[in-house]
Formats: structure tokens, C-alpha cells, sequence
């Protein structure tokens, strides 16, 4: 399966293969993220979901450069980041849809998808609501000396949260294997960052003692290569770390965000969408590159497509949980 | 005749708080999200641009700290109101609203006062799962220095939030998020509704069911089953639940002799307690039969539609208790 | 025959720590000035000495940050203890135990579990004013998910702390600072104490006093001088509020048909309506007079010792409030 | 009263009165302190409190700055501030001793001071409780266009909490005219703030973009002097600042704290006292610069004990609050 090319096509320590998984990885979430939203307009899924659709690259990248058993802890836009830590399609949808099927037995829904399987803590519907677990699985690992590193995903707009801070300096002060991932979208909900953000970001990582630093993250071969980097330094027990990945949400806060003119206009959507897709990017790349040519990559699309299509039927239907299971879990 | 429209329960907060804005300048709301978009819930669409954004405040997403500066800003002179999205992140502004707004008055002897509201949403059956379907407001009523108010009406919103806005002390004001659309009358003219005062949203005979915020429409609903099986409810409201109007709750007991409790609050070591002691107490010598507790189940409300359906009163199980207490 | 020695309070809960972190390697406690100051009241002293400062941790002053640290430490195979300095601060760990630590294991379908234990204390009259001397422990009964631990002497505080600890749920034990002196018997050899069992504390016939934490005491102080006044009371301590042993309570009520719920959060929708309400309940028909609640006044805790004398329930008044109710 | 003096004896902008109060007022400060240590071990005081002694400097040089409408913040350790910034000493005794002629009529005590008359937004027993406060307060300033300024004075150990971060970002995105005013005193309650505080603080300030500096806090005429310089800054508009004032507390945590040593040495203890209390320095400087002679000093020291004496006497015999006072003020 592996194209021969030169190895200096391909950034130092990644071969085709990592590259074409990764490209079929964040392809997986953006059809995902689409049958969602379409689930969402046939009125097939209960509630709101938030979507990945636009910052792929981030997860991907970022999941790439972690081990199995590595700690996530995700968002309440947290497809992508379950998915590319390795989490079924089936039972993601099946859990989207509420059903007994799903990674939380449908209690959960999708802004918590957890699974210890996959080493995901959770997704959180609380902003920032996960960096204290992140920062405490990263203190489990440093304790029992498992190796293992924690990524805690967040958006621009946790950097608001007072909790972010206190962990930080906690993380810096006891050298812990966790990473802050701060996904800066430009937005939280309905409201500008640069409104809501005084000063700069990495500054504020370096007031606690924590090396930052940022990276474009449309770019999966960038957000992978600075990842790995991170990811190793802190595996090798340099301390927390801190990076920020730029990037943008295509579409809106959550599925039912329609009209966003209120808040941000239809042409930076569109230059976005069309200059800065990272799945276009890298689709261009590799082609360019000669690493897959379009033919491999529509197949690609198409067993994806229909990967999720399988998914897709399984969750509708698989049955609810009975309502007799509704008081249990409450305690372990 | 003083004109009266349908509003939503939504319009009439919304226009309570305008209103409020119009009348003293050192009103102000601020929140996330709550100037162009106006909150999640389109609440307050419309204020940013009547009062500007010095006045319509969009924060970052900082619970804790803009409820401590709205804090420090209603003890210096300002009337503040603070927005918090969801309930459940009531979490987040405790130290603010209970170490801070509920004590300062005593704590400095009288001598300064925290004239604010915080607004809050409360309700389940959105599918929006544990962390953001949860009605907390038992803790805050547990809180000496702070008034809690549960409207069910439009016009009671209006009116309560009024009420809210011109008291002196720390208010908070929950509003349930699946009554935002409800419509009902609601005069054009200023009024206020007071504190503490109970309201009667419906006579009855046989039962009493004393009901909370959303769970009021609930129980009217209930209260029309009920008749069709000739059982004549009393529903009522007691609007705040801090102060709490004992004696209306009292009294109407003591006629009908057995009382229901409902409230959207988790049952256990919540609104349904208090209540219920109050009136187990004031009516000892009249209740037939032990006061009925109906809150939200004891777990975290689930995502999953039938299961989270399951944890919250409904007419028809406020119906069956109701059945069951008078048979 | 099995040692038995006489510990205060304080020394019961360090024991039980220290047997729990020679037992099993993931347990460790974290908070602020625990390490080589012990705690503010001592009580952890020698820990560090013992285990390490990796295992007996000074954090900064961050109540929010450490204890959500714990959650995820206990989600990944420690076994935290979380040392909150007073149970006041629970106004800053509300978001990660109520949000987080409760609600994980229900929210993930059963998959994550969070074994932590969350230390606070409680109580007044240390002249500490406000901010210092609440008994918010109510909040947490609210919350499913959470269980709450109040021992009242040194014997359930080894023996509960020891279940707590190795529990598989988020476990919230508050200790109260007045009787960290407190002295009583305690075996030498491991047992632990189940939840959800509570304890008759005195037995006795006429009226039955249910009393938390510091008021059991309390309690028992106002039974001896009951017995003088020829009144035989029973003093009975759930020990842990939730889950609640109804059972013991109950029958207690139905053989003396009065009762009395003494503790020392806020009076209003706190612990002691719960009580009452499931005694009202539960002895509905054989209750001779309403069940009387004490709690602490609805007032922020005042520093002046008169006034703060004043707030909390004292054997004088439980005395009074007794034979008022057998009168 | 003014002595002639070369005007470049002082600092620009500082005269001889101002010198002269400002040691006063530090003098009063450590009299008063002296005397709630005797107090507490006469057991003549209900509770603990946690004295000022060794940090006179810094309140007393900031409140100089202040105008008497400007708002404070204030902590634990509060009296200094509370004192330096205009509170009488007899209602101070009275308050620390639980009577209703006391500042908050005794329901406050050490930790709660507050008094609309002097700008004092109250004392705080949470750390970093009065961060909101402070903030909000230079909210109403800049909306009301009064022209005050409020500082908000912290320990090092409330640089734990995540809240303050949360309420700096929001001043300097507003541009408040709020001063963070840290005193820097080497610990929290029993643990040295090197084991708790990561990274620096100053560069975490930088991170929310608000301008900080640090100053010897021992030395009454330089927190005076950067005080002013700062308070003016903020005053005209600039937004909010940063001020780290480095001194040391000279006992212990609280009244009760006596042994010291598990945590701190006494050498250490000593070295500040001998080399660095901030009275001595003021002293030696103000009759080495020939301001002030030792007589004039040893007089205003007997005036000042006097007037504690008097204040003491004053509280000891005032009445404790009749006991139906306590359920009022509960609600406005
Ligand atoms: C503590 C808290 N406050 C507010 C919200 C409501 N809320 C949900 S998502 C969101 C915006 C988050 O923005 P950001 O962190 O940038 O993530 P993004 O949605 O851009 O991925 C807000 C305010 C919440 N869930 N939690
Ligand atoms: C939120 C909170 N946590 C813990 C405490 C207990 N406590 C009181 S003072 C103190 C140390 C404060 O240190 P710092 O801020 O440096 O002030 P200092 O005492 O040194 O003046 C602590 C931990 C508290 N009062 N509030
Ligand atoms: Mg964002
Ligand atoms: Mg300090």
C-alpha cells in the first residue's frame, strides 16, 4: 500500500502511509460532521451538536502524534477529536442519536463521547470544564510512570476560564506530561475572541512557566510535526506544554447556527472555506506531490461515504435504552 | 383601558429589563453573548442596539468574574444584571453570589449593599444532557442575603423582574428555558409584582398542588385531568421561593387538606423539602395524608430522549399522585 | 481482645488516612498547607513525614484547580483525597464535583469511575465570622451522584473515612472543627463503617432526636437533661446524609412519634427539611406533633460571639424545643 | 509644622508633612498590630487575626497615593490597608472585638472591615475574593466617569486563583482603572510561595496586557513614589496596571502562628527585621536627611501609643450588640 517516493517528500519521520491516514481521518470527520448535520435537518437527532467541520487538521494532527493509551479530553465540539483519537463511527452515532448502543450507553450524547478504549477522558459541555482532569491524568502518569502524556482540547474561549490558570501553574510547578491544546477559531458562540481576549495568548502560557508556542492548523503536516515535537518533549519529561493551533469553524456555533451575518461575514466564511480547508490542502498536497493521485482519493471518499452510511444505519436502528435504565450508573 | 398584549415569557423579560434601562441609566446587563446575538436564546435581542454595548456587556466566558465585578460594581453605584447562560453554571459564581453578593450587607454591618440580579436558566427535557439541564436553585434559596424568584407566567416575569432590579439586596432569577416561547397576557403599563406573595394560579378544593417555575403549567394541566375525574385542584404559585409565602401555602391547605409539591430541582435535599416541612408543620392537624415531594429524579439527567422524558414531573404522574392522594 | 484506644477526632481521621496510604499506593492527598504544617488544624500531621511530600501534597491556593486535578487522577487509578480547608469553599469546587466528578460515571454510561474523597470542614462558633464557619454540606446532598459523610466522633470518623476512601464514587466528608479534640473510643484494628446506615446514638422512647456532625453532641448533652426533665429521648445519627437510612429513622419516629432534626447548615432548605420531610413522611400516622427543625439562623454568621452564640441550635434550645413538643 | 528643607531632599512631587504622615501612619499601623497580639494573648480578642507588622510600608505608601474617594480592597490581613487608607482606631479596636460600635457593628470582625467613608470596599476572607469587587468598582468609575481608581490588594498566595485572571482580562480589555496591587510577602499561611507559584509574576500580568512592575516594598517613599506614578497612569485612562510590592510579614500567618520554624527560619525572620522593617528604614532616613530628629519621633511614637491606648479603652468598654441585632441586616 505504501507509494514509493522519497523520503524527502514528506516531512522527516512521517511516511505515505501516516500521510494518507491522516488525510482519510479528517476525511472521516468531515463526512461525519455532515451526516450529523444532516441527521439534525431530518430531525432524526435529538438536541443541538456542535461541529468539527473546518478544523480537522487540528485532531488529526495532534491524535497522530499520540500513542493508544495517551489521554484526550475533548469539547463540547468534540467529534473530531474522539474520532481521531479512534473512536467508532457506529457507536459515535449511535450515542448522537441516543441510543443504548452508543459510547455512553446514550446518556452521555454528543458533548460527552468518553471512552476509556481510546484513552478519551470525555468531552466536556462545560468550557475548560476538562483541564483540571487532563491536568490529573497527566499527574496519574507522571505518578505511576506510565509514559503516557495527556492533550487537554480547548477553545479560544476557555481562555477565560480562571480554572485553565490554576492547573497551569499546578502542571508547571510538578513538571506533568499534559499539553494544553488551545483550538483558536476566532470565535466562541456568537462573539469575536478579540473582544474577549485581553493580551496574548502564549504570554499568558509563559506567565505560569509553560513553553508555548502556535502553529497553522490547517495544515496537518505543520499541526502533526509540531505535535510529535511537543508530544515527545513532553513525554521525555520537560513539563506541561502549550500550543495553540489557528484554525476556523466553517460552519456554525452549533447545528442550528444558520444565519451568522450578525457576527461574522459570509466572505471571511468563504475565503476560509475555499483557501483554507484542510482537507483541500492536503488533498492538493498530496496530489501535488504525486503521494495519491485523485482517483485514490475519491475511492477513498467513497469507502469512507459508505463506512458512515453503515454507521449511520446501525444508530438509527439500534434501539433506545429501556427507560429502566435511566437510574442506573449514578453510582459506581 | 390600560392596553394588555400576549408577550412570551421571553418578551416579557425582555421588556422588564428595557423598561428598567429606560427608567434608571445605572442599569446594565452583561453576560456572554448577550449583545448582538442577543443570548442563546434570543432573550435580550434588540437591547445592544437601544442601549449600546456599554450597556449591553458582552464578557468572556468568565462566570466567576463578572459576577464578582458586577458585585463590586452594584456596591459602587450600579444596578447590575448578570447573565448566566445556563443554570447549571451556577457552578461556577458561587463564591461571588454566596461569599461575596449574600454577605456583604451584614458582613459590613449595613453599611454596603449588592443591588443585582443574576439571571439564570433552569429545565430539563432539552436533550442537552447532565451539564446543562439542571435546576439549582435550592442552593441559592439555602443562602441567607439572597432572594431566589421562579417565574411561570410572562406577567409574573415582568413583573418579578422589576421587582428584582429596583430590590436592594442580591436577587437571583431563574428562568426556564422551555417557557421562553409561552405566551400570556401582559399589561403595557409599569407595574411590579412584590416578593413573597404567593399567587393562586387556579382554586380548587380537594387538592393542593403547590408548583415552581415550569412545573406550574404542568401542574395546570394536571389540575384539567384531574377535574375530568372530579378531583378539584388548588395550584399554587409561590413566585419567589426566598422569601416563601408560608402562609398562603399554609392556609390553602389546611382547606383541601393534602398538598403535592413539584419543582424541577432534583427531589432529594431540595425546593420540595422546604416546602413540604412548611407545610407539614403549618397544617399538621389538617393534612390527610403525607404531603407529596415530586422533583426531578435523583441522577444526572441523561441525554437519551425516553430516558431523560423519565426524570421530570409530568401531567400526567402529577395526575396519578394527585389520584392516588385523594382515593 | 482487639486494642481500643481513646483518639480525638482529628487523630481518627489522620489514622484512617495513614492506614489507607500504607494499604494501597494510590491513595494521596493534596490541598493547601497540609504537608509539613499538617493542616491548618493539624490534623494531617506526620503524613508527610510518613509519605512523601509526592503523596501528602501542597497545592496552591487553587480549591478548583486540585480538586479537578483529583477528579482526573482518580478517573486514571489514584485514589484521591482532597483537603478543601473550609467547608466556605465549596463555593469554588462546585463546577468540578458537581459538573464533573458526580456526573462522569453516569454521563460516560458507567465507563469512568472517580474515586476521590473530598475533605471539608464545618461549623461555628470559632469567632471566624462569615466566610468561615458555613455548613454548606446540604448543597452536595442535592446533587446524585455525591455521597455525604458527617461523622461525629472519632470512632464513625475512622471508620467512614476508610468506606469513603474506598468507595468508587465521588465521596464529600466534613468535619466538623469543634470536635476535632473530641475524644472516644477507637479499635486499633481495620473496619470500616458502611454508608447509609445510621446510627442510634441513645436509645430512648419519647421523642426522637436525629442530629448530624457537631449537633449530635449537642443532642446528646440536651437528652441528659431531658431524662432529668423525665423525658427519655432518642438520639439518632445517620451518619451519612446520602445515601439517607430512612428505615432507622422512621421507625424510631413510629415508636416515639415526636421528632426533632437538628443540624447545623441554614435552617431553611437545608438537610433538616429533608429529614423531616421523609419522617413526615414515613410516620405520617404516627406523628403526635409536626417534626420540629433547628438549623443554623437564616443570617450570614455573624464574628460577635453574642450574635454568633445566637445562630447555631445548643443543648438549651434543642432541651426547650423538646419539651415543647412532648408537652 | 513643615520643616525648611532642600526641596530635593524628598522625592519630586513629596514633601516633609507627607513624609512625616506616612511614617505616622506606618507607625500606627505596627502600634495597633502590637496591640491586637496583646489583645488576643490577653484573650481579650474573640477569633484570630493575621497582623500587618513588616508590611506597613506598602499600604501606607499606596493609600498615600489614593485620594480619599479612590476605592480599596483589602484581605485577611487587612487592617493595614484599612488604616492607611483612613479608619479610626477606636472603631477599628471596637470591630476586632465584636462590638456594635465596631466598624460593621462586630458582625464583621479582623477579616470584614469595610467602610463606605473611607473608599474601604471591605476586607476579605477569601483569597482573592475581593478581585471581582475591586474590578466592578473601577467599572462604575470609568461608567460614571468619577474619576476614582480602585486598588485591589492581594497576597502572593491569591495569585492561585484563577478568578483573578478572569477579572484582569475583562479590566484591561475595558480598560478599567483598576490597580492589582500584590504583596508579595514570600508565603501563604505556611507554605513558601516558590512551591506554589510557577512561571513569574509579572510576565503573567503581560499576558492579559496590563502593564507591571514590582517595587521594594519595604521602603515607604518608593512604593509611595511608584504608587503615584501608577495611580496617575490609571487614573488617566491608561487601563488597568500591575503592582507587585516585595516585603515580608514578620509574624506569624495569624496571632496563633508562633512557632515558625517547620516552615521558615529565624535567621530569616531576623535578617528582615534587623535589615529591612520598614519603620526603622524610614526612621534612619528621616533623621539622617535631618527631616525629623529622634525627640520628634519618640514624641509622635508616645502620641501614637496614646491614641491606641485611648482606642483600646474605647472598644474594651463598649457594649457587645444586643442579641436581636443579629437577624438584621440580613437584607437591605
Ligand atoms: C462555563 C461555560 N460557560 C458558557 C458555556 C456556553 N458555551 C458553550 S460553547 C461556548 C463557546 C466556546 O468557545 P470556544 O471555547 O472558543 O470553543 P468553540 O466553540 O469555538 O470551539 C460557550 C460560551 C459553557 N458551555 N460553559
Ligand atoms: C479561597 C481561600 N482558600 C484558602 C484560604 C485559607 N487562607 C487564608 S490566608 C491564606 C494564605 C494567603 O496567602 P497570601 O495571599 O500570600 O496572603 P498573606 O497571608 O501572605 O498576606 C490561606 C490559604 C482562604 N481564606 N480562602
Ligand atoms: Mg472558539
Ligand atoms: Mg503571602
Amino acid at each position: 500500500m505504501t507509494t514509493a517516493i522519497a523520503p524527502s517528500k514528506t516531512a522527516p519521520g512521517i511516511d505515505v502511509d501516516q500521510l494518507l491516514r491522516m488525510y482519510r481521518r479528517m476525511l472521516m470527520i468531515r463526512l461525519f460532521e455532515e451526516k450529523v448535520n444532516e441527521l439534525y435537518t431530518r430531525a432524526l437527532m435529538p438536541g443541538l451538536a456542535h461541529l468539527y467541520n473546518g478544523e480537522e487538521a487540528v485532531a488529526v494532527g495532534v491524535c497522530e502524534a499520540l500513542k493508544p493509551d495517551d489521554y484526550i479530553t475533548s469539547t463540547h465540539r468534540g467529534h473530531g477529536h474522539c474520532l481521531a483519537k479512534g473512536a467508532a463511527l457506529d457507536r459515535m452515532f449511535a450515542e448522537l442519536l441516543g441510543k443504548e448502543a452508543g459510547y455512553c450507553k446514550g446518556k452521555g450524547g454528543s458533548m460527552h463521547i468518553a471512552d476509556p478504549d481510546t484513552g478519551n477522558l470525555g468531552a466536556n459541555a462545560i468550557v475548560c470544564g476538562s483541564a483540571g482532569i487532563a491536568t490529573g491524568a497527566a499527574f496519574t502518569a507522571k505518578r505511576l510512570k506510565t509514559g503516557q502524556v495527556a492533550v487537554c482540547f480547548f477553545g479560544d474561549g476557555a481562555m477565560g476560564q480562571g480554572l485553565l490558570y490554576e492547573v497551569m501553574n499546578m502542571a508547571a510547578l510538578w513538571k506533568l506530561p499534559v499539553i494544553y491544546l488551545c483550538e483558536n477559531n476566532l470565535y466562541g458562540e456568537y462573539t469575536k475572541s478579540s473582544e474577549t481576549l485581553a493580551g496574548d495568548i502564549l504570554t499568558r502560557a509563559a506567565g505560569f512557566g509553560i513553553e508555548g508556542q502556535s502553529v497553522d492548523g490547517q495544515d496537518v503536516r505543520k499541526v502533526y510535526a509540531t505535535a510529535k515535537e511537543v508530544v515527545d518533549r513532553v513525554r521525555r519529561g520537560a513539563g506541561p506544554a502549550f500550543l495553540v493551533c489557528n484554525t476556523y469553524r466553517f460552519l456554525g456555533h452549533h447545528v442550528g447556527d444558520v444565519n451568522r451575518e450578525y457576527y461574522r461575514s459570509k466572505q471571511e466564511e468563504q475565503l476560509w472555506k475555499t483557501e483554507r480547508d484542510p482537507l483541500k490542502l492536503m488533498a492538493d498536497w498530496l496530489t501535488s506531490e504525486q503521494l495519491a493521485d485523485r482517483t485514490r482519493l475519491d475511492r477513498m471518499h467513497a469507502e469512507v461515504t459508505s463506512e458512515i452510511e453503515k454507521a449511520v444505519e446501525f444508530a438509527v436502528s439500534a434501539p433506545y435504552p429501556s427507560v429502566d435504565k435511566v437510574a442506573q450508573d449514578v453510582y459506581a | 383601558m390600560p392596553e394588555t398584549r400576549e408577550l412570551t415569557l421571553g418578551e416579557a423579560v425582555r421588556e422588564a429589563l428595557a423598561e428598567e434601562m429606560r427608567r434608571d441609566p445605572r442599569v446594565f446587563i452583561c453576560g456572554e453573548d448577550i449583545a448582538e446575538a442577543g443570548t442563546v436564546y434570543k432573550v435580550l435581542n434588540g437591547l445592544v442596539e437601544e442601549f449600546g454595548a456599554e450597556r449591553v456587556l458582552d464578557t468572556p466566558i468568565s462566570e466567576a468574574g463578572f459576577t464578582g465585578m458586577a458585585v463590586g460594581a452594584a456596591m459602587t453605584g450600579m444596578r447590575p444584571v448578570v447573565d448566566v447562560m445556563f443554570g447549571d453554571f451556577s457552578t461556577l459564581v458561587m463564591d461571588q453570589m454566596v461569599n461575596q453578593a449574600a454577605k456583604i450587607h451584614y458582613m459590613s454591618g449595613g453599611k454596603w449593599k449588592v443591588p443585582m440580579v443574576m439571571r439564570a436558566t433552569l429545565g430539563a427535557t432539552r436533550r442537552s444532557a447532565a451539564q446543562h439541564s439542571q435546576s439549582l436553585h435550592a442552593w441559592f434559596c439555602h443562602i441567607p442575603g439572597l432572594k431566589v424568584v421562579l417565574p411561570s407566567t410572562p406577567y409574573d416575569a415582568k413583573g418579578l423582574m422589576k421587582t428584582a432590579i429596583r430590590d436592594d439586596n442580591p436577587v437571583v432569577f431563574f428562568e426556564d428555558k422551555m417557557m421562553y416561547r409561552l405566551k400570556g397576557p401582559v399589561p403595557a403599563e409599569d407595574y411590579t409584582i412584590p416578593f413573597g406573595v404567593a399567587d393562586i394560579k387556579r382554586a380548587g378544593t380537594d387538592v393542593t398542588i403547590v408548583a415552581t417555575s415550569s412545573m406550574v403549567q404542568v401542574a395546570l394541566g394536571a389540575a384539567k385531568l384531574l377535574e375530568q375525574a372530579g378531583i378539584s385542584a388548588e395550584v399554587i404559585d409561590p413566585r419567589t421561593v426566598w422569601p416563601l409565602d408560608e402562609k398562603t401555602l399554609v392556609e390553602s391547605v389546611k382547606k383541601t387538606s393534602r398538598a403535592i409539591v413539584v419543582d424541577e430541582g432534583y427531589g432529594r435535599y431540595g425546593v420540595t423539602a422546604e416546602i413540604a416541612s412548611v407545610i407539614a408543620e403549618g397544617a399538621f392537624f389538617n393534612l390527610e395524608a403525607p404531603v407529596k415531594r415530586m422533583g426531578a429524579m435523583h441522577v444526572p439527567i441523561p441525554f437519551s430522549p425516553p430516558l431523560e422524558d423519565a426524570t421530570v414531573p409530568t401531567e400526567q404522574t402529577v395526575f396519578e399522585a394527585a389520584t392516588a392522594l385523594c382515593g
